[in-house]
């Protein structure tokens, strides 16, 4: 079979989406982050490596990227039980508590980090109750999470409510037919074809999680080597007018997450093709 | 300067002076009214010192700067050419119309009994201070420990400029940086901004004493209850100078120099310096002031940066620049 | 209406989970709603209201805080519509289409999320600033890009990239190109197939992702901080607004400007019963 | 298995899709449900199954040998669904498909792996697909589609056997296939088969048992011989087959057909002539009996039987079929002026049969 | 519009599913498309419509009146398309779906909202949906489904109209009147239609002509009489209504039925005898010419004609359609021994239809 760039449609607008979709892409997106490659490209090879092969700075990513994935990966179980929830149960103000679900972006990051460890320092509402349970959040990883999780909260829910509201539940008909369990039901049929959003929630949830800044830092304790984000390494080094040292973090977080992002993007979009009709 | 008789300037500044200057730009207006016919519009900005600073740096139109660090104005002049690298001796008292110091906030009563640096590496105390190489302030809490260590160990801080006693002062220094290491050891919280150290202290009921300039801490006191709170002065600390200054191409562009320079000098009137100890600030000319303010400055022995670290960069670079003393006691395998 | 409650919407016998099955999961997701959401939300309206009605509302009427209001609200008014056109754009290009290249294209679009809000802030620095790539030539026409308005939206255009496009790419590829088709074949041109038979098909989906954009336009801190340059009554937002006043020691008034924006959440509600009100009555 | 609905309603919002539904099924018998669309097949045959809950009425009851199913859940009755719409599984390749129901069955009733593949197998060899065993259902036509729908239901072996249209994209040659395939599934099995078609002729052939259904309602049960030969009401003997209808009206004592009336006149006094278009004999000469008289205007002979259209005087339109040996005696030729006399026919007189005289 | 195909081709992945298609719609003509499950229709179709592109190919074209339409939008083509799937728009009310095509009429040529209203009520009539206008897809039958698909291409009056199974999930009333209708639309306004169907019957008696697919090629175009008295292939044969298949061998210069062949034999030497169900006969005496003798095993008299199936010597299954009058006349009766005698029937061998002799 020869090389086709795009499978034959006779949905017209292909061009100009795609065209739009790149332009703006390559503008608002593409361009300014282009500058941010070339400014850490003024540190030359040696430096850039030397900036983010740094142990504080590698701490920082172990530690970003893993409370990232695990906050996604929370949210993921979290969101979706919300999302069927929200649209598979009667419930006296569901809506309330629908609209509810969005504030973790309404509210400014800062305001967010300042309410999380209000809540979860040792003397904090909840805080007093997990200290008693042996659990501290505020001003350890697990306080890194619970604001990653939070600010990240609205993309599984959010992704995964219409793809549920919008569900031919012919099928769950047909798996109960055939005498599968409401489990099995749920294993087999419903998820895999909540998929797709599911992990588009997660993808954004991680994504979000990884570049987040202003709500963490309340609730983290900032210790280097422990509790130390890669975001601050990269507000410390603007502190320091280190713009290239900077730029050159955010370039190797870019670089890592980009190749995440690809992967699962990659797997989702193969795991997926005969759904599309 | 507009044609409608209406002159207007930029003043960028840090975070904690903004009552200050907007009860100050109050009073410059009429001044300036009553000398020049003219009415003015001083706009501000607020926020952390070093990102205004970038700001500056990066394309804000400041006309004048006023910031919590010379260091910081330094930058300005040399990353972007703004103004003069001597900028500092274009007004008195290294261009600073009001000091500070660091001072220690405690708990009401003081129950661990908090009197002197020392007793900041007490088993058992916490320590509260943000992070130096995101805060401003903490710079100063870092500084200031530091010179209470040298000041300790030389008895006469005149030694460090002497080349003769090098090796004691490398002594000293040695001690001074364990001194400071155990410090850190003591801080549970490195929060990123002044600010959030407060909130972890005084909301969030964390460590037992924090560091905090000391008009912060006087605001702090007055906000979050004085029945909470009491401020200990140390017998020695370091005299923080908020200097400020004029960006020259800014206002030679715009035609802003001569307001701008009566608006810095003005800072200096004996109605201004009143204003400043009024907010918590040490006026450098006390007489100006009214005594009752000046009365809730204790005294204690004040050191400045040049003295003990031979200015800004010199103290930034060597504590904390990549790899300085504040990375290598938080380096792995550092003890 | 009480009778209902705990019980599944869809009355179909057979598929719905036992009663308990369904108590269980509100448990859980209540739970964790109030957590992660309820919890924090209590936190900012008492501290926002802890000195009384009068105080709440002198804050947020006080002169600064209402200007940055209004800035909150051009650049949401800015920053939504454009992403709203190319997340329709995109969604349309890369769910209704096969083509090479795809996963690439979706994972750029994903990038704004992962970049440190700082950093997005920093890329426009980098490009229009002083020393920037085209900060001199701007400076010369006067043109002023950051430390004013047009920066403030570009940033926060940049942080609200993906939400539209990427809520809207998994629920239209799911739904397949039959109902287009029938359009088409009906004589309908392809904007009309898009407005009449795509749109109405996600809309749910078009309004999370619309909600979620502005919510995050109108909320967002870290880039706009960087760009802003935070001069009082001009280019300072509400959540610069939020950590002025926080930084100015004067908590209830910074609680009390989130406290408005946490109220942004009801647009939600309102927006939702909006469009289902529609739906149901033509 | 037997079936036994007892007053089984349903309403959606205000529309009555069944109304009132008394029925039977017995054990292993293979019933076909007959009715016009949206008379409530699928409704019914979804009640069933347990796919959707007939409205509360303390009278209403379903057992399933004596055993009351109303609130045990669909995937415990042990029915095999065949949907109208298919409902295949998009994201699983027709074998996943087939083999859904052998893998979730509890684990010490699970057949091996092997056992699996070789029933899946089987199953798609007997709807003729064994070389699209890799395919997801968008990769296949309709009939195909619905192929694989059939082959999922029968795959769980169940005891209970629903299908909705299960033959309703298919060809003759596959239809008859699967037909006699069901049939013989049927006689070795001995399940219990309720299928819905609009098929008569498929009801017809294939069925025990015929329900008609019209609007919600059961017009007859009964064998294909009864409900063909003996419709109980004039519904009946319309849907299965081709009817010519002449209206007409009640004078005295006779039902008179020989003029036009229109049809909105309303039930009272009117009567309706059913003659099937086998049923009618083409003469030249009108004969002893009641003849019609009316002009050839159109002849099929593409097919197994030949189809004669005709005009009689009142520009009505009837239909003759004939075998093309009596197509070729009678040698009927168009536009020529000819006599139908009915050898069976069927007189309404407002809702009932009418057994009184009648004159054409 | 006429419309001419020209080597169409169309793969998918490496699956040939129409193989160089060339075919012409004469303008006014009625169409069938007549093929098993999975040969090709939908797809054939759905080139025509421009919904999906063939195979590119120097020599490939479609044309509408000579102008080649290769590049030209489904939009423009002024196709109605009746999706075998339907397709109707979820969210828009059955009103709303029929009114679309007109709703999206460039402003000009959109009729007034009286207008549509107005139309898309007759349409609502013809289909027998008046009162469900205000429904939503989701709250209808199957057949209700189909009508809606069937009226909302309808309602934009296309110059070609295409349509996929329109029939397949109605009763025989409903069809039987929509099929008239479709026909008295074709008389009147001449526009060019092809349907696709999976029922001979009604491909025989609605169509001008008949396309009989199979595998994605053609096997036959031609008038239904053609199709179904000269089929030009075994398989057009086969497909064409109820066939018996005996088969047997090649020996010398004759066929040879007489004894049963296994199948699996390959197709050399062998050959093929087929007879409709109604052109055997049965007597019961063996007679002059060939003659089968074989058993009654079932007689099926529940509908139009009479279905008897007999075994013969060979145990293979023999069916032969009776009309009512001559089963009453030959009185079969179960299980007895009877000779059933070809009036017509075709032999192929190897891939060729037979000229020689032949042995039952
Ligand atoms: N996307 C696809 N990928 C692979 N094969 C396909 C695809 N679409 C259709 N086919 C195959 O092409 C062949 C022709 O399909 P088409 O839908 O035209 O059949 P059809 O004649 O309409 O059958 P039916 O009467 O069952 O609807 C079928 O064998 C089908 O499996
Ligand atoms: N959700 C619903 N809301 C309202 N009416 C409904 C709903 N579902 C079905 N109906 C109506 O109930 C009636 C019976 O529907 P059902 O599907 O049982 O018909 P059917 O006999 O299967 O018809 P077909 O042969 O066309 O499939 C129809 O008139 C249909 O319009
Ligand atoms: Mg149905
Ligand atoms: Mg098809």
């Amino acid at each position: 079979m020869s090389f086709r760039f795009k499978e034959s449609s006779v949905l017209p607008g292909f061009g100009l989406s795609l065209g739009y979709t790149l332009l703006y892409l390559g503008l608002i997106v593409l361009l300014p982050l282009s500058a941010l490659v070339v400014k850490s490209s003024e540190l030359g090879f040696g430096g850039f490596f030397k900036t983010i092969l740094d142990p504080r700075v590698l701490a920082s990513f172990k530690l970003t990227f893993g409370a990232s994935l695990v906050a996604a990966a929370v949210n993921v179980v979290f969101g979706t039980i919300v999302a069927w929830f929200l649209v598979r149960i009667n419930f006296p103000g569901k809506r309330v508590i629908d609209a509810i679900v969005d504030l973790p972006f309404a509210l400014p990051t800062a305001v967010s980090g300042i309410a999380l460890a209000m809540l979860y320092s040792p003397n904090g509402k909840l805080g007093i109750f997990l200290q008693s349970i042996g659990i501290k959040v505020a001003f350890t990883q697990l306080g890194i999470t619970v604001a990653l999780i939070f600010i990240g909260l609205p993309f599984v829910i959010r992704t995964v409510q219409p793809a549920l509201e919008e569900m031919d539940r012919e099928l769950e008909e047909a798996a109960s037919s055939l005498g599968a369990s409401r489990t099995q039901t749920l294993t087999k049929v419903i998820l895999p074809l909540l998929m797709p959003p599911i992990i588009t929630g997660f993808t954004l949830a991680f994504a979000r999680a990884v570049g987040e800044y202003g709500s963490v830092i309340f609730i983290a304790g900032n210790m280097p080597m422990k509790t130390e984000i890669a975001s601050l390494l990269i507000i410390t080094k603007l502190e320091q007018y280190d713009y290239a040292g900077a730029t050159a973090i955010a370039v190797a977080m870019l670089l890592v997450s980009l190749a995440l992002i690809l992967l699962i993007n990659l797997f989702q979009s193969w795991s997926g093709k005969h759904l599309i009709r | 300067a507009n044609a409608a008789g209406t002159d207007e300037i930029l003043n960028v500044s840090y975070d904690p002076t903004r009552e200050l200057y907007r009860d100050y730009n109050v009073l410059f207006a009429k001044y300036w009214e009553k000398e020049t016919g003219r009415k003015v519009n001083i706009r501000q900005s607020h926020g952390g010192s070093g990102k205004q600073a970038r700001a500056v740096i990066d394309g804000l139109k400041a006309d004048v700067v006023t910031l919590a660090l010379a260091y910081d104005i330094d930058e300005i002049s040399a990353k972007s050419k703004l103004l003069q690298p001597n900028w500092q001796q274009n007004l008195p008292q290294n261009s600073s119309p009001y000091t500070s110091t660091i001072v220690f906030l405690v708990r009401k009563g003081n129950p661990k009994a908090i009197k002197d640096w020392n007793d900041l590496i007490k088993p058992g105390v916490e320590v509260i201070t943000p992070n130096p190489k995101t805060s401003g302030g903490a710079r100063w809490n870092h500084l200031a420990a530091w010179g209470y260590v040298l000041n300790r160990e030389l008895g006469d801080l005149k030694k460090i400029n002497d080349s003769d006693k090098a090796e004691e002062v490398r002594v000293a220094e040695k001690k001074a940086k364990e001194f400071i290491a155990e410090l850190y050891k003591h801080v549970p919280v490195l929060d990123s901004g002044a600010r959030g150290a407060t909130t972890t202290f005084a909301q969030r009921g964390i460590g037992d004493v924090l560091l905090a300039w000391e008009n912060e801490a006087f605001l702090s006191v007055n906000q979050l209850g004085a029945d909470k709170f009491d401020i200990v002065v140390p017998p020695i600390s370091i005299l923080a100078e908020p200097p400020v200054a004029i960006i020259d191409t800014v206002v030679d562009k715009r035609g802003t120099r001569k307001i701008t320079e009566a608006y810095l000098k003005h800072l200096y009137s004996p109605e201004a310096q009143k204003l400043a100890a009024r907010h918590f600030y040490r006026p450098v000319h006390p007489e100006n002031a009214d005594p009752a303010d000046i009365a809730r400055f204790s005294k204690s022995k004040l050191f400045t940066i040049d003295e003990v670290f031979g200015g800004w960069q010199k103290a930034q670079k060597a504590h904390f620049s990549d790899g300085g003393i504040f990375d290598q006691i938080y380096q792995p395998g550092y003890n | 209406m009480f009778i209902n409650i705990l019980r599944s919407t869809d009355k179909r016998p057979g598929l719905n989970p036992p009663l308990i099955v369904n108590m269980a999961i509100t448990v859980i997701a209540l739970g964790f709603l109030f957590m992660f959401v309820i919890m924090p939300l209590i936190i900012v309206l008492k501290e926002a209201f802890s000195a009384g009605l009068s105080l709440w509302w002198a804050s947020i009427t006080e002169k600064d805080a209402l200007s940055a209001l209004r800035l909150t609200l051009l650049v949401a008014a800015i920053a939504v519509p454009v992403n709203l056109v190319f997340g329709l754009a995109a969604s349309w290009a890369l769910a209704k289409f096969r083509f090479k290249g795809k996963s690439l294209i979706i994972t750029l679009i994903d990038l704004p999320f992962a970049v440190s809000p700082v950093v997005s802030g920093l890329i426009y620095v980098l490009l229009f600033g002083l020393h920037g790539w085209l900060g001199p030539w701007l400076g010369e026409h006067d043109i002023q890009i950051i430390f004013a308005v047009p920066g403030i939206v570009l940033a926060t255009v940049f942080v609200t990239f993906p939400f539209i496009a990427r809520e809207l790419i998994p629920l239209m590829s799911e739904q397949g190109t039959d109902e287009e088709q029938a359009a088409l074949s009906l004589g309908a041109s392809g904007w009309q197939t898009f407005r009449r038979v795509t749109l109405p098909n996600i809309k749910w989906g078009l309004m999370y992702g619309i909600i979620l954009c502005n919510a995050r336009a109108m909320g967002e801190f870290g880039a706009v901080s960087v760009v802003s340059g935070h001069i009082r009554g001009e280019t300072n937002t509400l959540p610069l607004q939020v950590e002025v006043l926080y930084n100015e020691y004067n908590f209830v008034a910074a609680f009390a400007v989130a406290s408005l924006l946490a109220g942004l959440a009801l647009v939600t509600l309102v927006l939702k019963s909006i469009v289902e009100w529609k739906t149901k009555h033509g | 298995m037997s079936i036994i609905l007892r007053n089984i309603s349903k309403t959606f919002g205000d529309f009555h899709a069944l109304k009132n539904i008394n029925i039977e099924f017995q054990s292993g018998e293979l019933t076909a449900l007959l009715g016009p669309s949206g008379s409530g097949k699928t409704t019914l045959l979804r009640i069933v199954a347990g796919l959707e809950e007939a409205d509360r009425n303390a009278n209403a009851d379903i057992l399933f040998d004596s055993q009351t199913v109303t609130s045990s859940p669909v995937n415990r009755r042990q029915v095999g669904f065949v949907f109208q719409h298919y409902a295949l599984f998009r994201h699983m390749t027709v074998f996943e498909n087939i083999a859904f129901g052998l893998r979730v069955k509890p684990r010490d009733q699970r057949p091996s792996k092997q056992d699996i593949k070789d029933k899946v197998n089987e199953l798609l060899r007997l709807v003729q697909m064994e070389t699209m065993a890799g395919r997801y259902p968008s990769q296949l036509s309709g009939g195909q589609r619905q192929r694989i729908a059939l082959a999922r239901a029968l795959a769980i072996e169940p005891k209970v056997l629903l299908l909705d249209e299960p033959f309703g994209a298919l060809d003759a040659q596959v239809r008859a296939e699967l037909r006699r395939w069901l049939r013989k599934l049927h006689d070795t099995l001995h399940v219990t088969s309720i299928f819905v078609t609009h098929d008569q002729e498929e009801a017809l052939e294939v069925a025990d048992r015929i329900v008609v259904m019209n609007r919600g309602a059961i017009e007859q049960i009964g064998s294909p011989n009864e409900v063909f030969h003996c419709p109980a009401t004039e519904f009946v003997m319309q849907f299965l087959g081709d009817v010519n209808v002449f209206h007409g009206r009640i004078e005295s004592d006779s039902a008179i057909f020989n003029e036009v009336v229109p049809l909105t006149e309303g039930r009272e006094n009117t009567a309706r002539l059913l003659v099937r278009p086998h049923d009618l004999t083409i003469q030249s000469t009108p004969g002893a009996g009641p003849a019609l008289p009316a002009k050839v205007y159109r002849v099929l002979t593409a097919g197994p039987i030949v189809k004669v259209e005709l005009i009689d005087r009142h520009n009505r339109l009837i239909q003759v079929h004939l075998s093309h040996d009596s197509y070729n005696h009678t040698m009927v030729k168009l536009h020529e002026e000819v006599y139908l006399v009915p050898r069976e026919s069927r007189v309404y007189a407002n809702n009932d049969a009418w057994t009184g005289a009648y004159v054409i």
